[in-house]
C-alpha cells in the first residue's frame, strides 16, 4: 500500500533525487570539521591571548615568585599531599556519622506524635542553629570551646571536637535534604501503604525512605563535596591538614605557591566527584521524565 | 442486613470548600457500583472517606452495619478490608511487582513466606501476569501496572474494592485489559465501587450508577434507566458532553 | 630528675618538660623551624630554663601549637609554650603567665615606598599611613591606643600575611616586636624598612613576654623562680644578645 | 432522589444518631487539647531537666565564665554589631555582580555555536574551578594574589578584590543553579517556541529563562544565605568583619563569648531568611502539584 | 501542482532505534490527515519530522513542492509556515495568553503593536474566548488551553496545522470543544494533520486516513473503507482494540 502511494507521487520537486542518506552523512561530518576547526582556532587564540598578555603586567614577576614558584612547589607537595591524608581520614569517619544523625534528625523533623513534639522542636531549632552559623564559627566554639571545658587529656583532641563540630553542622544540612527527600514522594505512594493496612513506621521503613534517599542521592553528593572542602576549617583549631600544612609552608617559606598546589589536590579530588554528582542529577531528571 | 456498606449523609469539607454536601448510597454484597460525574465533583474524595484516608466531617460509613467512622477506632484493620486503587502512581518503584503484593501480608498478615508465596504466585497466575513477577513497575505497561495494583489488593483479601477512575492514565488501547479483570472480580462475586469515564463499560457492567455533581448524588438507578431516561436536567446534559 | 626537684609530678608526662611553639616558629626566636636545635632565642632560653628546672636536653620535647589554640581556655598537652605572648591582665583571666623572659620594643615596619611618600616616626605622621597587624596579638591594641591611625586597621592571621599585604601595598605599616620587626625587613621584603620604635614607657606591660601555662598549673612557682635565677645571673642577657640584634640605631618615636 | 436514598437506609447500626458534626468537632478540640497538653508538658519537662541538670556538670561553671560570661557579651556586642555593617556590605555589593556573572556563565554553558566553543569551554573549565576550590583558598590566591601584580592604591583593596573572590566562587554555584534551572524547563516549551518560528535567543529571552529564573530563586535564595556566612571569610586577608573582630576580642579577654555573639547576629540574619527560602521552596512545590 | 504537502520515504531513527522505515503520503490543499495507531508507532516523531524539529536521516518532504529538508536551509521561515500544536506543556506559563499570541507575531513578524491587537482580539472572538484574554494558562481548563495553543498557532497565519493528540491529555468533557475548533478550522479551508486517539472524530472528520504501525504506513485511505474494511490484519487488531 504505501508503496503504491510512493510511485504515485509526482516528482514536483527540482531535487528529484532528494539527499540521500549518504549524501547527508557526509555534509554533517562536513559540517561538524567546520565546526571543530572554528572551536580549536578560537580556543587556541584565546588561550595564547592570555599566554601572552598576563605576563606583560608590571607586577608579573613577583606574583609568579610568590604563586607559581616551581623549586618551592616540588619542596612542598609531597609534604602537602602525606596532609590531604588526614583530611581524607577526617572526612572518612565524619561523612558515616553525618549520614546517621542527619537521617535521626529527619525523621525526628517528621515524627508526628503530639508526646514527640519537643523532639520535633529540638530537630527544628538544631537545624535552624547550625545551618545559620557559618562552620568556621561552629568549629572554633566547639573545637576550641568543648576542651576548655576542662575534659581530660585523650578527650579534649581537636581532632574529635572538630570532627565534631562537623557533624554537627553538616548533619543538618543533610537533615534538610533527607527531608525534602521524604516529602518528594508523592502523596500516593503513602495513601497506597496506608490503604494496605501498613503502619506509620512500616511505611517509611519500607516505602518512603528507599524511595526518598535514592532520590537525594545528588544532592548528598554534593554535600559531600562540600565537607571534604569544608575539613580544611578544621586547620583553624590545630590539626595539621593540607590547608594548615600549606599555610605552614606559606609563613616558612613566605610564598603562597603551596596554597597553589593544596587548591590542586582538592581539583583533584573534587572535580571527578563533582562530575560524577552532576551525571547521578543529570541520570535521574531523565529517568523522572 | 444485606447490605454490605451504607453511606448516611456524609459531608465532608476541605477548608472552606464543601467537597461533599450529604451524600448517602449503599451497596449490597456483591454489587457494582458506578460513579460518574465531572472532574471536581467529589468521587476521589468519597472513595478516600470510605478507605478512611480522610476522616469525614459528618454523617456515617457503615461497614457491615458497623460504624466505621468513629473516631476512636484504629483505622488499620479497617483499611484491610477495603481495598483501592488510584488512578496513577500506584505501585512502589523501588521494588519488584511480586515485593510489592507481598509486603503488607508480610508485615500486616504476618503470613509465612511459603504460604504468600503459592498464594501470590496464584494471583499473578489467575491475571495472567505470572511471566512478570519479577518485573520492577517501570518494567510495565500501565494497563500492566494497573494489574498489579489490583492484585496487591486482593492480597490482603478485602471485602470489598474501591477503584477511582483505574482506567484515565492508560493509553485507549489498555483500557480493555483492565476491564477485562473488573469483569472477571465482579462475575467472582466481588463487591465494588467503581469511580469512572467509561460510560461504556459502566453502561454494560453496573448494577448500580450514581451521578454525582458538585458534591451530591444527583441521580442514581440501574444503568439502563440512568443512561436512556434520565430524569434530571443535569444528568442529561453530563451525558451528552460525554458520550 | 631528683626526687626533691619542684617540677616531680607537675608535669603532662612524668619526667619530660613539654614545650610548645608555634608552627611554623619564627626566625629569630627559633632558627629553621627547629626548635631541638637550641638555636633561636626562644629556643635558647627554653633550654636554659629546662636546665635549671632539672631536665636535661633529652627531658625535653617539643610540641606546636597555634597561636590562638594556646590562650584558650582548658587542658593542655603541653607544660609551657613560648611564641611571644605578651602577658596582659584579660588573659590572666584564663591562663597563667610565668613571670616575663623578654621585654620587647614595638617597632613600626615599613618599606621604603611609603619612607619615599614621607612617613616619619613621630605620631602625626603615622597617624595617616594604613596599618596592619596580627590579629590575635596585642599590636592592634597598641596601634588604637598609642597611634589611633584614621584609616581602619587591618588584621591578619600571622606575619606571612602581613608581609604578603605590605608586598601589594594594601598596608603601609605594621607594629611588631622590635626583633620581628628586623628580620621582616631583612629577609622577607626587599625594601623594608624599620621605622621606629616605641619608648617602653608608651607601651607599659604589654611588650613583656611570658611563657603560657595551664591556669593553676602548681608548674609556675617553678618556672618563675628559674626565669628570676636566670634574670639575676646574666643567662637572660646573654642569650638576648646572642640571638637578637642590637635594638640601637632604630629611632625612637616620639 | 438523595433524600429518598437516605430515609430509605435501615438504621441497622447501634449508633443511630451516628457522629453528629458538633460532637465531631468537640471530640476533635478534646483530642487536640490533649495533644497540646502532652506537648507541652514533655516540652516542659525536657527543658527542665536540660536547665537543672546541666549546671550540675563538673566543668559548668568553667563553661559559664567561658562561653556565657555576661560581662564580656555586654562589652563586645555593639562592637560586634558594628563590625557586622562591613558583612552587609561586602555582601551587598557583591550578590548583584554573583547573580549577574552566574547567569552570563550559565548562558556561556549553554552556548551552542561551534565559534563559542572557547565560551563554553571557558565556562566549563571556570565552573569546575571554583566549585572545586575551597572558598577560603580562593580568598586567600586572589586577595593577596592579584593585588600583588603592582596595581596602584585604591584597586589593589583586599576589600576589592576578597569580594571578587566571593563573586568568582558563588557565581560557579550560581551558575550551576541557573543551568539546572534552564534544563528542567520541558522541552516543548523550547519546542513550542522554535515551531513558533522564535529565534534561539528570543526563546532563551522570553520564554526558557523567566520561568528557570523562577524556578531557581529558593535554591539561590540558599546560595545567597551561604554567601552571607562565607562573607566572614574575608576577615583572612585583612577586613575587620565580625568573625575577624569576634576573634580579636576572644584573643585579647581569651574568652569565647565573643564568639556566641557572632552567632547570634549571623543567626538573626540567616533564619529569617531560610524560613523565607523554605516557605518559597514549599509554595513552589504546591504549585507544581 | 495540487499537493500542499507530499512525504516522500522519510526515514527516522534515534540511535539504534528506527521510528520512521520510510514514510511516504501526501496531502492536498484544504484536507484533514488523521494519523492513527497505538503508542510509539511514529506518530509525534513525523509531526515533529515536518515542522523541521527533528531533522530527517532519509527521505524528502516537500511543501508546495519545494524540498524543506535541505539541510542549508534556514529553517526558521518554514516552521512559521506550518503551526503545531501539541498533547500538553504547549502554552507559555508565565504570560498571560494574550502575550503568548502576540509574542512570535511581535518578535518574528513585527507586527505593529496596534494591528496585532486588534488581529489578536478577532481571533479570540473568533473561538469564543475574548473574555479570557488576560488569565494566565493556569487560570484556564485544559480545553480552554489548547484553544488559546491552536489561536497562538494560527496567529502566525500558517498554511498547514499539525496537531499532536490534541485531546488525549483533556477530562473527557472538555475533549468536544477542542475538536469543535478543528471542524471549525476545516470547514475554513486550512489544511490539517492530525494525530489523535479519536476515532469517532476521525471517522466523522478526515479525508484521509494513515494507520502507522512500527514506523510504517500500514494502510491508508478514506475513513468509511478503512473503518469498515481494513484490508490488513493490523489494523483490523488495532481497530479491534480502541473501538
Ligand atoms: N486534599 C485536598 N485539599 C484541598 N482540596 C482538595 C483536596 N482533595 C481534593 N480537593 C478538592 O476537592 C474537589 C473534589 O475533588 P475530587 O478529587 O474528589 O474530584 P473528582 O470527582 O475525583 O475529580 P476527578 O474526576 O478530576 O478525579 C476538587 O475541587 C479538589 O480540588
Ligand atoms: N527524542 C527521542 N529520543 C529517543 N527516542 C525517542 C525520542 N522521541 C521519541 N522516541 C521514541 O520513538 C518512538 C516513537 O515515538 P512517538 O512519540 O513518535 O510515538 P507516538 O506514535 O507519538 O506515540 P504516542 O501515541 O505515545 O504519542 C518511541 O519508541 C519513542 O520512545
Ligand atoms: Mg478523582
Ligand atoms: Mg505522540
Amino acid at each position: 500500500m504505501s508503496k503504491d502511494m510512493q510511485t504515485g507521487t509526482p516528482a514536483a520537486s527540482e531535487k528529484v533525487a532528494g539527499f540521500s542518506k549518504q549524501a547527508r552523512q557526509q555534509r554533517e561530518i562536513r559540517l561538524r570539521r567546520r565546526s571543530t576547526l572554528i572551536a580549536t582556532v578560537s580556543t587556541i587564540s584565546v588561550f595564547l591571548a592570555i599566554y601572552i598578555l598576563v605576563p606583560m603586567a608590571p607586577g608579573w614577576e613577583k606574583v609568579q615568585h610568590s604563586f607559581f614558584n616551581w623549586e618551592i612547589f616540588e619542596k612542598t607537595f609531597p609534604t602537602l599531599l602525606n596532609a590531604f591524608l588526614l583530611d581524607i581520614a577526617i572526612f572518612a569517619w565524619s561523612a558515616p556519622l553525618i549520614a546517621i544523625w542527619g537521617l535521626a534528625l529527619a525523621l525526628a523533623r517528621d515524627a508526628r506524635s503530639p508526646a514527640l513534639f519537643p523532639l520535633r522542636l529540638f530537630a527544628t531549632v538544631y537545624n535552624d542553629i547550625f545551618r545559620g552559623v557559618p562552620v568556621i564559627l561552629t568549629i572554633y566554639l566547639i573545637g576550641f570551646g568543648i576542651p576548655g571545658l576542662g575534659l581530660p587529656r585523650p578527650w579534649n583532641s581537636p581532632y574529635i571536637w572538630g570532627s565534631v563540630a562537623l557533624v554537627l553542622s553538616y548533619s543538618a544540612y543533610v537533615a534538610e535534604v533527607y527531608r525534602a527527600g521524604i516529602e518528594s514522594i508523592h502523596e500516593s505512594q503513602r495513601a497506597a501503604a496506608k490503604s494496605l493496612g501498613l503502619s506509620h513506621w512500616d511505611t517509611m521503613r519500607f516505602i518512603i525512605l528507599p524511595q526518598a534517599v535514592r532520590r537525594v542521592l545528588p544532592a548528598n553528593m554534593n554535600n559531600l563535596i562540600s565537607l571534604q572542602k569544608d575539613v580544611a576549617l578544621l586547620s583553624f583549631i590545630g590539626p595539621v591538614e593540607l590547608l594548615r600544612q600549606a599555610g605552614v609552608f606559606k609563613s616558612f617559606y613566605a610564598n603562597f605557591t603551596p596554597y597553589l598546589g593544596a587548591a590542586l589536590i582538592f581539583l583533584a579530588v573534587t572535580i571527578p566527584a563533582t562530575r560524577f554528582a552532576d551525571s547521578l542529577m543529570a541520570r535521574q531528571d531523565k529517568e523522572r521524565r | 442486613m444485606t447490605y454490605k456498606l451504607q453511606l448516611i449523609d456524609v459531608t465532608k469539607s476541605f477548608g472552606t470548600l464543601e467537597v461533599c454536601k450529604g451524600i448517602s448510597f449503599d451497596v449490597k454484597k456483591g454489587e457494582l457500583v458506578c460513579m460518574i460525574g465531572s472532574s471536581g465533583s467529589g468521587k476521589s474524595t468519597l472513595l478516600r472517606c470510605i478507605n478512611l484516608l480522610e476522616a469525614v466531617d459528618g454523617g456515617r460509613i457503615l461497614l457491615d452495619g458497623h460504624d466505621i467512622t468513629d473516631p476512636d477506632l484504629d483505622p488499620q484493620p479497617i483499611r484491610r478490608r477495603i481495598g483501592i486503587v488510584f488512578q496513577s502512581f500506584n505501585l512502589f518503584p523501588h521494588m519488584n511487582v511480586m515485593e510489592n503484593v507481598m509486603l503488607a501480608p508480610r508485615r500486616v498478615h504476618r503470613t509465612p513466606k511459603a504460604e504468600l508465596l503459592a498464594e501470590t504466585t496464584a494471583l499473578f497466575e489467575r491475571f495472567g501476569l505470572a511471566d512478570r513477577m519479577t518485573h520492577y513497575p517501570d518494567q510495565l505497561s500501565g494497563g500492566q501496572q494497573q494489574r498489579v495494583a489490583i492484585i496487591r489488593a486482593l492480597a490482603m483479601k478485602p471485602e470489598i474494592m474501591l477503584f477511582d477512575e483505574v482506567t484515565s492514565a492508560l493509553d485507549p488501547e489498555l483500557v480493555g485489559e483492565v476491564l477485562d479483570v473488573l469483569r472477571k472480580l465482579k462475575s467472582e462475586g466481588m463487591t465494588i465501587i467503581l469511580a469512572t469515564h467509561e460510560m461504556g463499560f459502566a453502561r454494560e457492567a453496573a448494577d448500580k450508577i450514581c451521578f454525582l455533581d458538585q458534591g451530591i448524588i444527583v441521580e442514581s438507578g440501574p444503568p439502563e434507566q440512568l443512561f436512556t431516561n434520565p430524569k434530571q436536567a443535569r444528568t442529561r446534559e453530563f451525558l451528552s458532553r460525554v458520550m | 630528675l631528683a626526687a626533691e626537684n619542684c617540677a616531680v609530678g607537675k608535669t603532662v608526662t612524668d619526667g619530660v618538660l613539654t614545650i610548645g611553639t608555634g608552627n611554623p616558629a619564627y626566625f629569630p626566636w627559633v632558627i629553621d623551624d627547629n626548635p631541638e636545635s637550641g638555636q633561636g632565642f626562644e629556643a635558647a632560653v627554653a633550654y636554659a630554663l629546662a636546665d635549671r628546672m632539672g631536665f636535661d636536653a633529652d627531658q625535653v620535647v617539643w610540641t606546636r601549637t597555634t597561636f590562638d589554640q594556646a590562650i584558650q581556655p582548658g587542658v593542655k598537652d603541653y607544660d609551657i609554650n613560648m611564641q611571644q605572648y605578651s602577658i596582659t591582665e584579660e588573659r590572666r583571666q584564663t591562663i597563667d603567665f610565668s613571670s616575663p623572659y623578654y621585654t620587647s620594643a614595638a617597632a613600626v615596619l615599613v618599606r621604603k615606598p611609603a619612607v619615599e611618600a614621607g612617613a616619619q616616626p613621630n605620631i602625626a605622621s603615622l597617624k595617616g599611613l594604613k596599618w596592619g597587624a596580627a590579629a590575635g596579638t596585642t599590636a592592634n591594641e597598641l596601634i588604637n591606643s598609642l597611634i589611633d591611625p584614621e584609616p581602619q586597621t587591618l588584621l591578619y592571621d600571622d606575619n606571612a600575611d602581613i608581609t604578603e599585604a605590605l608586598k601589594s601595598n594594601q598596608i603601609d605599616a605594621v607594629l611588631l616586636d622590635l626583633p620581628s620587626a628586623l628580620f621582616t625587613a631583612a629577609v622577607l621584603l626587599d625594601d623594608g624598612v624599620v621605622l621606629g620604635q616605641f619608648p617602653s614607657d608608651a607601651t607599659g606591660e604589654l611588650d613583656q613576654f611570658g611563657a603560657v601555662l595551664e591556669k593553676g598549673n602548681p608548674l609556675l612557682e617553678c618556672v618563675d623562680t628559674a626565669l628570676a635565677e636566670m634574670g639575676a645571673d646574666g643567662t637572660l642577657a646573654s642569650i638576648e644578645a646572642r640571638w637578637l640584634q642590637s635594638e640601637t640605631g632604630v629611632p625612637v618615636i616620639e
